[in-house]
């Protein structure tokens, strides 16, 4: 339905680069809703919205209207987004404290929150705040609320680490953000829908594949895949 | 109680006993008091608690406060940044504790005490290792866990105005942890960019009402506004 | 989603179930939604469960959904007055429900659900009528009540001015309810004085983020400002 | 202390009258205080409070900084206090909605708030919602939120009942409002402290009486009362 938003080489023989990526989440969200982009890759989702989308970005530090990164000269360091990023306000912005941001946001009033991920399980359990290691500095931010707040909660990533691991298991390895959050996975490589489905599988379900064989995704991932409800 | 109109930040910040807790507001440099920490370092109080979403950056206030060792406690959603060195180094050595808070679980936790309430059943942080051994149960359906309010001695917040009776209003996204952290304390200390007389701010528009500010001073408006930090260590009226 | 601009009350209204949970806003007749509520009781639903401060006072609409027997529960602070005669003859017929609930306790119940937590313990009501039954726990000395969310399908608002967006602000003591209704609703609908464009509205001095508001019908001013019950159920656009 | 703001006679042989008990509440009040006046007679005590003693009012239907009740032709049905009676903004003031008017309330903002009762006990429990008569219709408003929400609640009541029962008891036979929340009863007759304190009596201290002598007030409420400390 949205396929004409995508670039045409992202339906062929290739995995999607970050901006086609960011292209394919921004194709998924409904004109006129309330969105909210986590830190890291998920940032590069706005640049893909329609100006005519009716779509408004919330950023959990305190502004609902969000929009683009201003000139070098008009940066103002008491507007920023939740990655302390100077931002705009666009008409029909408005401030709010901390507390009635996260009561937006956990308050299922936020469409959808699309999250950076270190790892996702088949059932849609997402780790995305610790990396585990031993004597590392932990910080959460606002990760655990986002995860869980948003009336829909999907996850942008590569696939695989650096090193070839699958970042999607059937359990979480690292800390968890969230149990049972995660309702959809956007990757270089496929669009699979993860959390309670039908379950004839490891539960979770392809939706697209770049560059891949539905049998070559589960090999790479180790998992039994459905096939998405179309 | 009526409102203190300080001339320095060290007047307004007034006595904080060692032990004290503190709340300090910011979102990074957005809405961060400054002056008002600057004031609390050369104040001296130590053994102190910190609730602040982060824990310092390079050399700055909060930054130096936990290098000289007078932070006990911090409880913080963010603590680590590029530049928070100073944390890292505390906490590696185990010379400084962290109660690690989500974000909206902080702002929220601090609105408990300031609203008189014994605390609240949220979703969030369920099943994770930041609600090890909290209280949970199922809420229609929903797994939740227990949290309790965050209340503070001293509350450092910066607006951007204030009227004769405390009154604030403040500026974009600096607002904030400040108006929950106002009502969470004892005590209330606020630099603002000005104060204008009583009455001409809209009573439509106050975002925190005077009843919870102690303390306020004027602090330079290139500082308060931009939120740059200045070369100088001193406060103007 | 997309703000509706209704041009009628009953467009704004639109379907309501029969069984829904209704949230209407105002204290007395300040922040009353007149026409809105005019328009439910034109718009038919019955077997409905109403959140109010109050319980309809002489013939008003809320009185007249009463009378009509279209009012299965009401959750309520304050439901008698001196021209609560409709509520009066119905609770005392045994014909409707009445959760009797502290006003302080209805706005922070409302709060939480559109907050999205699961409940929160208060020391208000404890050892009272009000509190039987409800689980009650000791937080640190002070005996507390644990108290649950309230939510609805339907909040019906009326504020001084939306833009096209739907941020809203409110006027003087009319604010009441309105801010937390619109938060705890599935579809909120906002009578105004006036609708203006978007932008003309401070994004510092918005009340309700037009986030929490569905639909929008501009209603005469005079009776909005005056808060004045027109002779009229016709409604102005 | 504040002797020298009641009548002369307010301590002299006669009971007080209801303006003198507005006036004898209000000297206790300290300038500077945040205060609530609950509906009915405490709303009298607003009368007698210094014009210069920057005293500010609260009322919870959302308004810091209430003023007075505005001349017939500047009536505002949209400022009203929370009796519904139609009162005036002063500089300074702020409106905000019922959860922060009421988180400002309970959360132990207010210093002092005033409030009528139908019966309290000795320990500073508070019945005044509920006449307790079968068939009744209830409505509790914001009794029991103000009731223990304030620094310091305290009421002002005439001690008798029309009946000539006392409405100062060992225990309250009336649904409660509250329990031990009240610290201070000012009457017609006397002002007696209440709740936790010395309790070699039946926990209820006389700070004066008007037109009643020590022994009479105890024979009058079927109580050994204390003496306050001075």
């Amino acid at each position: 339905m949205s396929a004409e938003t995508i670039p045409a080489d992202a339906r062929s023989g290739s995995p999607l680069s970050k901006a086609q990526l960011a292209a394919r989440v921004a194709a998924d969200i409904r004109p006129g809703s309330y969105v909210n982009l986590g830190i890291g890759l998920p940032t590069l989702v706005a640049d893909h919205l329609p100006e005519d989308s009716g779509i408004t970005l919330h950023t959990e530090n305190g502004l609902l209207g969000m929009g683009p990164t201003p000139e070098p000269d008009a940066v103002d360091p008491e507007l920023i987004n939740a990655g302390k990023v100077p931002v705009t306000e666009l008409a029909g912005a408005s401030y709010f404290h901390q507390a009635d941001s996260f009561a937006m946001m956990r308050g299922g009033h936020i469409d959808v929150c699309v999250l950076g991920a270190f790892q996702v399980s088949t059932s849609g359990d997402l780790a995305n705040w610790s990396t585990g290691k031993p004597g590392a500095v932990p910080a959460v931010g606002g990760a655990m609320d986002l995860a869980v707040g948003a009336k829909r909660s999907v996850v942008m990533m590569t696939l695989l680490t650096k090193d070839g691991q699958p970042k999607l298991l059937r359990e979480c390895t690292l800390p968890l953000t969230g149990v049972g959050c995660v309702s959809r996975i956007y990757s270089d490589i496929a669009v699979i829908d993860v959390g309670p489905g039908r379950r004839d599988d490891d539960g979770a379900r392809v939706v697209e594949t770049y560059g891949v064989t539905h049998g070559e995704l589960e090999e790479m991932l180790g998992l039994r895949l459905g096939f998405a409800a179309g | 109680m009526t409102v203190q109109l300080a001339r320095t930040a060290l007047e307004a910040v007034g006595d904080v006993a060692d032990g004290s807790t503190v709340m300090i507001g910011g979102f990074g440099p957005a809405g961060q008091p400054v002056e008002l920490i600057e004031a609390l370092l050369e104040q001296g109080a130590g053994d102190l608690v910190v609730v602040s979403n982060n824990a310092g950056n390079g050399e700055d206030a909060l930054a130096r406060l936990i290098l000289e060792r007078r932070v006990r406690k911090i409880v913080c959603s963010f603590p680590r940044q590029v530049d928070s060195w100073h944390f890292d180094a505390a906490y590696r050595a185990g010379e400084i504790e962290l109660e690690l808070v989500p974000q909206g679980n902080l702002a929220e936790r601090i609105r408990a005490a300031g609203a008189g309430l014994g605390g609240f059943f949220t979703p969030t942080g369920f099943g994770t290792p930041l609600a090890e051994g909290k209280e949970t149960r199922l809420v229609d359906g929903v797994p939740m866990v227990l949290e309790s309010p965050i209340r503070a001695d001293v509350a450092l917040v910066k607006a951007l105005r204030a009227d004769g009776v405390g009154n604030l209003v403040y500026r974009k996204t600096a607002r904030n942890f400040g108006p929950v952290m106002a009502t969470a304390a004892r005590r209330t200390v606020v630099q603002v960019h000005e104060v204008v007389p009583t009455g001409s701010i809209d009573p439509e528009t106050v975002v925190t009402p005077g009843i919870y500010v102690d303390a306020v001073v004027p602090i330079d408006s290139v500082t308060t506004l931009a939120g740059v930090q200045p070369g100088a260590r001193g406060v103007a009226s």
